[in-house]
C-alpha cells in the first residue's frame, strides 16, 4: 500500500486539565473522500487545528505525506500540498473577489516574495484566478469587495480560496453551515467538482452531504475515534448509533 | 489630480510670500526663533525687545541713512534646525540682508554654515547672521566666519568670568557641575574643570555629571547626590524646564550653597523659584539691570514696561544689537552692501547704555563685554523679573572679560 | 547606606506617581482596547486646574476639584469623541488619541501661555519631615505617597468588593454578555474613562508643584507611562503597580550612582581599547548611568517586547 | 480581543475608505486595461514638475517645494507600513534619519565623494536605512498590532536618545554637516543653485514614488495587503504573515531613507531633529491627515501639511493649533483623511451627476468656511488680547487691520461666525439630501 496522504499518530491535545483530543490514529488515503463527523463538542475542529499546526499537539504526530510535520508553521504546511477551509468564513473582506483568489494563487505560482513582477502583467495568474471564479461560479462578482458578497458566496469563495494554491489535501471545516438547503445542494455539487482527484477531509453537521460526499466516515466523540469505515459500515455500527445519536439529540434538545 | 492640488497649493503660497515683499525701503531684519513650540516663551520675548529696541533706539530717533526705518521681521522657526533654513530662505527671498537668531546653539550651527554657503553662491543677496545669545565657543572659533557676529559672550568667556568670582570666594572648597547632556553642556562643564583647576587648585571638584536633555522628569536622585557630596557650590549650565527641575530639586532637598546658573532668569523662572531661591540663585550675564547701569537704561526700561507690563529686558544685549547695527550702517551709508557693514561691525567700540564699552574683536567676531555675577533676590530690585519682586542684583563685575582669551578662528574675508 | 534608603524613598515617590497615571491608562486599556495617547495630557490638565483654582481657593480645594473637572472631560471626551472614531477600528482611535494630545498642549498654551506657571506647594506642608544624613525627605513627598497609597487600596476595594466593581470587571472581560444582562455598557465605558482621566488629573494635582506646571509637562511623562503598562502587562493592574515601582526605581538609583559602562564591559571581560579617543565606539564607552537613566525603561521595554511579549504579569501578547 | 490591532474592521469602516488602490475595481482597472491610461498621471506630474520653477522663480518656493518633495517620499514610505501593511510605527523618523546622517558622512568623505555624482546620493542613504530596518525589522515584525507599535515607539527612542550620546556619529546637538557641491559634477551641474536641487528632488520623488506605487503591484506588495487584512488566512495561503511585514519594513526603510538622502542634500546639514520621536509623530499626521486607505493619500498630505508648517507658520503663531484642530477633526468625520474625501466623489462623476452637487455646495460649504474663518478670526483676537503688549491694540487678520480692544470688531466676526455656520446648518440637510441622490440613483455607489 502506498503512503497515505495523511496520517495520525496517537494525537493528543490538552487545554489545561481538559483533554480535548486523545489519542487519534487514523490514515487517510490519496484521492480519498473522509468526514469526520461527531456531536458537538466533541474536538472536530480541534483535530483539524492541530493537523494545520493552528495549535500545537501535546502529544503523537501528524505526517502528510508520510512526512512529519512537527514544529512547522501553518504557511509551512500549506506549502507541503495540505489546504484548509475555517468554520467562521476567513477571507480577505476589503479586498475585490478576484484578488482573493489571486492572492490564493500566488505562492503555488511561484510568485513567493517576489517584488520584480507585476500582479496585473502576468497573464498566468490572470487566467487562473478566472478559471478558478468560473469553477466557484463567482466571475460575475470579479470585482467586488469580498466582504460584500452573501453567506453562502462568501463559502464558495472560501472553498476557492482553498483549493486555489493547487493543494492535493484539501481540508474543509463545515462548509455548508448555517445554509438553506439549496445553498447546500450548490456547495455540496460545487465540492464535487473542485476536488476531483485530491484528498478531502471535512468536517460536516449535514448526514445528507456527509453521505452523498464521503468514501470514508470517522466519528469523533470526546476526543476519541470510536468507528471509521464505509459510509453504510458506519451507519451500521451499534455504538455510533448509541453514541453519536444519543449525543446528537441532546445537543439538539 | 496630485499636480492640481499642487498647482493651487503653491499659487496660493506664492501669494502670501509676495505678497509681504512688496515693500523694500525698511531696513529689516528677519528675526528666526521659536515662536511656537516648547521654547516659545523664550523666542516672543526675545522678539518683544527687538521689535522695542528698533522703535525706541532707531524708528523714533529719525531712523537710518535718509530716514529709512528699522523693521523686525519675525519668523517662526519652532527651534528646528531644517525650519530656520527654510525661513533663511523665505527671509533672502524678502530682500532681508540681516538674520537675528539666538536660540539653540544647533540652530545658530546651522544657519551660520548656511548663511557662509550662500553668501559664497550668491554674493548679489549675501547676509549677515547676527547671533545674540548662542553661546556654543565654536561659532566664534573654529566654525566662526565673516558674516556672524555674536553679541551675547560665549560659554568659555562667562565660565572665565564666573570662575574670577568663585575663586575670590575662599568658603567654596567642593563644587559640583552637572549639566545637560550635549555639546554646550559638555562646553560648560570643561571649561569650568579647566579654569578652577587653574585658578584654584584647592577646589576639589566633588562631582562632574551629564544628564539626558529635556527627559528628566525627577531631578531629586541628582539632588541627593549634589547634597551627599558635600558641596559648597554648584554650577549649572541648564536652560528652561531643566534648570527650573534642577534647581527646584537642589533647593528643596535641602542644599544651602550657591547655585551658579548661566540661564536662571526671566521667562517665568525667576518668579517659579520666588522666595525658595533667595540668596542661592547666582547669574552670569551681560547687562546691569539691578542697580541699573545707567539713566538711559532707567528710562529704556520703563518705556519698555509700559509697552509689555508682562515682559522683562532679559537680553539686554538685543539692544546692543540694534544700535551697534545701527551705528555700522549710518558708517557705512549703506543697508543693502553687508560687507561694508560688516567692515564696520568688526573692530566697533560701543558705549552700552546697560554699562561699560562693548568692542567686536575683529579675529572672530566675538563681542568683548563686562560680565556680571548676580544674585537671586527681592532687595534692592529697581526691576524685577516676571513681576515677581525678585529680580538679579549685580554682585561682582568682571571688566572686559576675556579680552584676550585666545581664538582659533582664521576668518577669511571676501 | 544612608543614601539608599533616601533613594528608595524617592524611587517609591516616583513609581507612586507614575502608577496612578498608569493604573487608569491600564484600566481604559483593559476595557476598550485603545491605548489612550492623551493620558498624560489629562495629567497636565489637573496640574493646571489645579493651580488655577489654587489661586481662588487655595491648594486644597484644588486637590478635590480639578480631578472631578479632569475626569468630566474626560468623560465628555469617551462620549462624544472616542465613540464616534471607534467605528473606524482601533487605529484611527489611537491616532485620534495621539491628535487630542496635541490639541490639548496647544489648547494650554492658548489659555495659560508658554511660561511655567507659579504653583506650589501648600504652605501647610512646606517643611521637611525627616533628614537622613543631610537629605531632606520634604513633607509633601510624605504626602504624596500617602495619598496615592489611599488611591490604591480605594480603587481595589472600589473593583474587587462592590458591585459596580464586579460589574466592570466583568463588562472589561464580556462587554456583549453584560449588555445582555441589562447593564448599560456605554454608560459603564463612559464612567471608567471618566475615572481614569481623573486619577490622571489627581496625579497632575500633586505633582504639579514637585515637576512644575509647563506645556511640556504631558509630553515629558506622556510616552513612558506607556512603557510602563506594556512592561507590566497590558490590562493587568498588579503589572502597573509593579512596573510603575520597577521604573521609579531604576531610574531613581541609575541617576544616583555613576556606573560606567566602561567597568561594566572590563566587568564582564572586554578590556578598553588602547586608542580609545579614536574608536568610533568612544562615546558607547564613557556612557554612564544618569546619562541614560530615563531611556533604561524603553531598553527595558524592547527587551521584554521581544522575549515575553504578554508583559510580566499580562496574559496575552496583543 | 484584538488589541489597537490596525487592520481595518471591515464591519466598522466604510467601504470606500479601505478598498486600497485596487487595479481590480472598476475605476483603475480602466486605467490599467491600457499602458498609456495607467501612465497618465505620472507623466502629467513629471511634466508639471518641470515646470513649476518657470511660474515660481524664487528660492523660498523652490525651497519649500523641496521640503514637500521630501516629505511626500517619507509619507508614502510610511504608509507602506501603515496603509499597506497595517504597522502602525511610531518612530519611523530613525530610518530617514539614519539614511540621511549616511549621507552626510558620504559628502564629508571628500575622495569617495569626489567619485559619485550628487543623484546617487540618495540610494546610498536608502541602502542605510533599508540595512537598520532589517536589524530591528528581524525581530519587531513578528507580530503587528501593539507589539509592533511599541517595539518601533521604543527603537525610535533609544536611537533618538543616543543621537546625543553618540557623537561620533551623529554629531551631538549640532549634527553634521556637509557641502553637496563637492560631488562629482553631473553633466557639468554642481549643485550650487537652488533651481538645480529643486530638478534632483523633484527627478528623485516621481521616481521614489512611481517604484514604491509598482511596489504595491508586486505579489509581496499585494500579500502585504492580504496580511494586513487577515494574516491567519495568509499564512494558509503559503505566505509567513511575518516575511511578508519583514519585506514591507525593510523596503519601508529604504525609502524612508532615501528621504533622508533627499534631506542631506537640500539641507545639507542632519541634526537630532531628523530623528526625534516629534518627527516620527509627524509623518503619522501627515499620511493620516491625507490618507492611508489610497496611494495618493500621503502625498496629498505632505502638500497640505507643508502648507501648514511653513506657509501658515509665517501667518499666525497659533498654526500648531489650527493643524492639531485640522487633524483631530480629520479622524473625528473623514478617517478616510483629505483622498477619501475626493475618493467619495468618483462614483458620482460615473454617475455623471457631479453639477447636482454644485449649487448644494456651494449653499452650505462657502457659508461654512466663512463661518470657520470668523471663528478664526475670534480666535487671533481673543489670543491677541490676552498676550499681546499693552498698548499695542491693533492686529491684523485677513488684511484687515483694527483695534482687538474695540467692540465692533467682536460683534462683526461673531456675527460673521454665527450667520455662516447657521446657514450652512440649515442647508446642510439639503446637501444631505443631494449627496444621497447623487450617489444612490445610478445604483450602487
Amino acid at each position: 500500500m502506498s503512503t497515505p496522504a495523511l496520517e495520525l499518530t496517537g494525537l493528543k491535545k490538552s487545554f489545561g486539565k481538559a483533554e480535548i483530543i486523545r489519542g487519534i490514529n487514523l490514515s487517510i488515503g490519496k484521492a480519498e473522500r473522509h468526514a469526520i463527523i461527531g456531536p458537538n463538542g466533541a474536538g472536530k475542529s480541534t483535530l483539524f487545528n492541530l493537523i494545520t499546526a493552528r495549535f500545537a499537539p501535546t502529544a503523537g504526530t501528524v505526517k502528510l505525506h508520510g512526512e512529519d510535520l512537527a514544529g512547522l508553521e501553518p504557511y509551512q504546511i500549506n506549502r507541503k500540498g495540505l489546504s484548509r477551509s475555517f468554520q467562521i468564513t476567513n477571507i480577505f473582506p476589503a479586498m475585490t473577489v478576484f484578488e482573493n483568489v489571486r492572492c490564493a494563487l500566488l505562492w503555488s505560482q511561484g510568485y513567493k516574495y517576489s517584488f520584480w513582477h507585476l500582479v496585473n502583467r502576468k497573464h498566468d495568474l490572470t487566467d487562473e484566478a478566472e478559471k478558478i471564479l468560473n469553477q466557484i461560479n463567482l466571475l460575475g462578482r470579479r470585482n467586488l469587495p469580498a466582504g460584500t458578497l452573501s453567506y453562502a458566496e462568501q463559502r464558495a469563495l472560501e472553498i476557492g480560496i482553498t483549493i486555489a494554491g493547487g493543494a492535493d489535501v484539501i481540508m474543509l471545516d463545515e462548509p455548508t453551515a448555517g445554509m438553506s438547503n439549496t445553498e447546500t445542494d450548490y456547495i455540496t455539487d460545487l465540492i464535487l467538482t473542485v476536488t476531483a482527484g485530491k484528498t478531502l477531509i471535512m468536517v460536516e453537521h449535514d448526514m445528507s452531504v456527509v453521505f452523498g460526499l464521503a468514501d470514508r466516515i470517522s466519528v469523533l466523540v470526546y476526543g476519541e475515534i470510536i468507528a471509521t469505515g464505509k459510509p453504510e459500515e458506519v451507519r451500521a455500527n451499534a455504538r455510533v448509533q448509541e453514541a453519536y445519536l444519543g449525543a446528537a439529540l441532546e445537543a439538539d434538545h | 489630480m496630485k499636480s492640481i492640488t499642487k498647482l493651487g497649493a503653491v499659487s496660493a503660497l506664492s501669494l502670501i510670500i509676495g505678497a509681504s515683499a512688496a515693500f523694500a525701503e525698511n531696513i529689516k531684519i528677519a528675526f528666526i526663533d521659536p515662536l511656537s513650540g516648547p521654547f516659545a516663551s523664550t523666542g516672543t520675548n526675545g522678539l518683544h525687545q527687538f521689535e522695542f529696541a528698533a522703535d525706541y533706539m532707531v524708528n523714533e530717533k529719525g531712523g537710518l541713512l535718509d530716514g529709512q526705518k528699522m523693521e523686525i521681521v519675525a519668523f517662526d522657526n519652532k527651534i528646528s534646525p531644517k525650519e530656520s533654513l527654510i525661513q533663511l530662505q523665505v527671509a533672502i527671498d524678502q530682500g532681508i540682508r540681516y538674520i537675528a537668531q539666538g536660540n539653540s546653539s544647533g540652530v545658530a550651527n546651522a544657519l551660520t554654515e548656511a548663511v557662509d554657503k550662500h553668501n559664497r553662491r550668491n554674493p548679489e543677496t549675501r547676509v549677515l547672521f547676527l547671533n545674540y545669545a548662542a553661546v556654543d565657543p565654536a561659532l566664534t572659533n573654529d566654525k566662526c566666519n565673516f558674516w556672524h557676529f555674536r553679541f551675547d559672550a560665549n560659554a568659555d568667556i562667562k565660565m572665565d568670568a564666573l570662575t574670577d568670582v568663585i575663586a575670590k570666594d575662599e568658603s567654596i572648597k567642593k563644587v559640583y557641575l552637572i549639566g545637560q547632556d550635549y555639546s554646550f553642556g559638555k562646553a560648560v562643564a570643561a571649561a569650568a574643570n579647566e579654569m578652577l583647576g587653574k585658578k584654584r587648585p584647592d577646589i576639589e571638584i566633588v562631582g562632574d555629571e551629564l544628564h539626558p536633555i529635556g527627559k528628566v522628569k525627577d531631578f531629586t536622585p541628582y539632588a541627593r547626590k549634589i547634597v551627599s557630596s558635600g558641596a559648597d557650590a554648584v554650577i549649572t549650565g541648564n536652560w528652561g524646564a531643566d534648570m527650573l527641575g534642577l534647581g527646584k530639586a537642589i533647593i528643596d532637598n535641602g542644599f544651602t550653597g550657591p547655585i551658579y546658573t548661566y540661564y536662571a532668569a526671566g521667562s517665568g523662572i525667576t518668579g517659579a523659584f520666588g522666595e525658595s531661591g533667595k540668596n542661592k540663585i547666582r547669574l552670569i550675564s551681560q547687562g546691569g539691570i539691578n542697580p541699573i547701569a545707567t539713566e538711559e537704561a532707567r528710562a529704556t526700561y520703563e518705556a519698555f514696561k509700559v509697552k509689555y507690563p508682562d515682559g522683562n529686558i532679559d537680553q539686554s544685549r538685543i539692544f546692543n544689537v540694534i544700535g551697534m547695527l545701527a551705528e555700522a550702517i549710518t558708517e557705512a551709508g549703506t543697508a543693502t552692501d553687508v560687507v561694508a557693514v560688516a567692515s564696520k561691525l568688526e573692530g566697533m567700540e560701543y558705549e552700552s547704555m546697560w554699562g561699560g564699552k562693548v568692542f567686536m574683536r575683529p579675529q572672530d567676531h566675538q563681542l568683548i563685554q563686562d560680565m556680571n555675577v548676580g544674585v537671586h533676590t527681592d532687595e534692592n530690585i529697581d526691576f524685577d523679573y516676571d513681576n515677581s519682586g525678585f529680580g538679579v542684583f549685580t554682585e561682582s563685575t568682571v571688566e572686559m572679560a576675556s579680552m584676550d582669551i585666545p581664538t582659533t578662528c582664521e576668518m577669511k574675508r571676501p | 547606606m544612608d543614601l539608599i534608603l533616601v533613594n528608595i524613598i524617592d524611587g517609591l515617590v516616583t513609581g507612586l506617581l507614575l502608577f496612578m497615571l498608569s493604573a487608569g491608562l491600564t484600566l481604559i486599556f483593559s476595557m476598550m482596547g485603545v491605548l489612550n495617547f492623551a493620558h498624560a495630557s489629562f495629567y497636565m490638565l489637573g496640574a493646571y486646574f489645579a493651580y488655577q483654582i489654587s489661586i481662588a481657593l487655595g491648594f486644597w480645594m484644588g486637590l478635590l476639584i480639578a480631578p472631578l473637572i479632569v475626569g468630566v472631560l474626560g468623560a465628555g471626551v469617551e462620549r462624544y469623541g472616542l465613540r464616534r472614531v471607534h467605528q473606524y477600528g482601533h487605529v484611527p482611535e489611537l491616532i485620534f488619541t495621539f491628535g487630542l494630545a496635541l490639541l490639548i498642549e496647544e489648547l494650554v498654551q492658548f489659555i495659560w501661555g508658554k511660561n511655567q506657571m507659579p504653583y506650589s506647594v501648600p504652605e501647610i506642608l512646606d517643611f521637611t519631615a525627616f533628614a537622613i544624613s543631610g537629605n531632606s525627605i520634604p513633607a509633601y513627598k510624605v504626602f504624596m505617597i500617602f495619598t496615592s497609597v489611599a488611591i490604591f487600596i480605594g480603587l481595589l476595594y472600589v473593583l474587587t468588593k462592590t458591585r459596580v466593581g464586579m460589574i466592570i470587571q466583568a463588562a472589561l472581560s464580556y462587554p456583549r454578555t453584560v449588555e445582555a444582562l441589562g447593564h448599560n455598557v456605554p454608560l459603564i465605558f463612559m464612567g471608567v474613562f471618566g475615572v481614569g482621566t481623573a486619577l490622571a488629573g489627581v496625579a497632575g494635582v500633586i505633582a504639579g508643584p514637585v515637576l512644575g506646571t509647563f506645556p511640556g509637562m504631558a509630553f515629558v511623562l506622556g510616552s513612558i507611562v506607556f512603557v510602563t503598562i506594556v512592561i507590566g502587562g497590558l490590562g493587568s493592574l498588579w503589572g502597573a503597580l509593579a512596573a510603575s515601582l520597577l521604573i521609579g526605581w531604576i531610574t531613581t538609583f541609575a541617576k544616583s550612582y555613576n556606573i560606567e559602562m566602561e567597568s561594566i564591559l572590563n566587568g564582564i571581560g572586554i578590556s578598553t581599547p588602547d586608542n580609545l579617543d579614536e574608536s568610533i565606539f568612544r562615546d558607547f564607552w564613557s556612557i554612564t548611568s544618569p546619562q541614560i537613566a530615563d531611556i533604561l525603561p524603553y531598553i527595558l521595554m524592547v527587551l521584554i517586547l521581544i522575549f515575553r511579549p504578554a508583559g510580566l504579569f499580562g496574559k496575552r501578547s496583543s | 480581543m484584538t488589541v489597537s490591532d490596525p487592520r481595518i474592521d471591515p464591519k466598522g469602516a466604510r467601504e470606500d475608505e479601505q478598498i486600497t488602490t485596487d487595479p481590480s475595481n472598476p475605476v483603475e482597472r480602466m486605467r490599467s486595461g491600457s499602458m498609456t491610461l495607467s501612465l497618465a498621471p505620472w507623466v502629467i506630474a513629471a511634466v508639471v514638475l518641470a515646470f513649476l520653477p518657470m511660474v515660481f522663480t524664487n528660492n523660498s518656493t523652490l525651497t519649500i517645494m523641496n521640503q514637500m518633495s521630501i516629505t511626500i517620499v517619507f509619507a508614502l514610505a510610511y504608509n507602506m507600513l501603515l496603509g499597506q501593511g497595517g504597522m502602525l510605527s511610531f518612530g519611523h523618523a530613525v530610518y530617514a534619519g539614519v539614511g540621511g546622517f549616511a549621507a552626510m558622512h558620504i559628502m564629508n568623505m571628500s575622495d569617495f565623494f569626489a567619485t559619485i555624482p550628487l543623484v546617487v546620493l540618495p540610494v546610498f542613504a536608502g541602502l542605510f536605512g533599508m540595512g537598520l530596518a532589517m536589524i530591528v525589522g528581524s525581530f519587531s515584525t513578528r507580530s503587528a498590532g501593539t507589539v509592533f507599535a511599541m517595539i518601533s515607539l521604543g527603537v525610535g527612542e533609544l536611537i533618538a536618545a543616543s543621537s546625543v550620546i553618540i557623537v561620533a556619529f551623529f554629531g551631538g546637538e549640532e549634527g553634521i554637516s556637509g557641502n553637496r557641491t563637492y560631488a562629482q559634477p553631473f553633466f557639468g551641474v554642481e549643485f550650487l543653485q537652488q533651481l538645480e536641487v529643486y530638478y534632483l528632488t523633484a527627478a528623485w520623488v516621481v521616481i521614489a514614488a512611481a517604484l514604491m506605487y509598482l511596489w504595491s503591484r508586486t505579489p509581496v506588495g499585494r500579500m502585504a495587503n492580504a496580511v494586513r487584512d487577515n494574516p491567519e488566512r495568509a499564512e494558509f495561503l503559503g505566505y509567513s504573515a511575518r516575511w511578508v511585514r519583514f519585506y514591507s519594513f525593510v523596503a519601508s526603510g529604504f525609502f524612508a531613507g532615501v528621504s533622508g538622502g533627499l534631506f542631506a542634500i537640500n539641507y545639507e546639514i542632519l541634526t537630532e531633529e531628523n530623528l526625534n520621536t516629534a518627527s516620527s509623530g509627524v509623518i503619522l499626521l501627515v499620511t493620516f491627515l491625507g490618507g492611508v486607505g489610497y496611494f495618493f493619500g500621503p502625498i496629498i498630505g505632505a502638500i497640505a501639511f507643508t502648507l501648514l508648517q511653513t506657509v501658515l507658520s509665517l501667518s499666525t503663531e497659533l498654526w500648531a493649533f489650527y493643524a492639531g484642530v485640522l487633524f483631530v477633526a480629520t479622524v473625528m468625520f473623514f478617517p478616510g483623511g483629505l483622498a477619501g474625501l475626493i475618493m467619495m466623489h468618483v462614483p458620482v462623476f460615473k454617475l455623471g451627476k457631479s453639477k447636482t452637487l454644485i449649487k448644494p455646495y456651494l449653499y452650505t460649504l462657502l457659508p461654512a468656511a466663512i463661518g470657520l474663518l470668523g471663528l478664526a478670526a475670534l480666535v487671533e483676537m481673543t489670543f491677541h488680547f490676552r498676550h499681546a503688549a499693552t498698548g499695542d491694540n491693533e492686529m491684523t487678520v485677513f488684511w484687515m487691520t483694527f483695534d482687538s480692544h474695540a467692540l465692533i470688531p467682536w460683534l462683526i466676526a461673531a456675527a460673521v461666525t454665527a450667520i455662516g455656520l447657521g446657514i450652512a446648518k440649515v442647508t446642510a440637510p439639503d446637501l444631505r439630501e443631494a449627496w444621497s441622490e447623487a450617489n444612490t440613483a445610478g445604483g450602487k455607489s
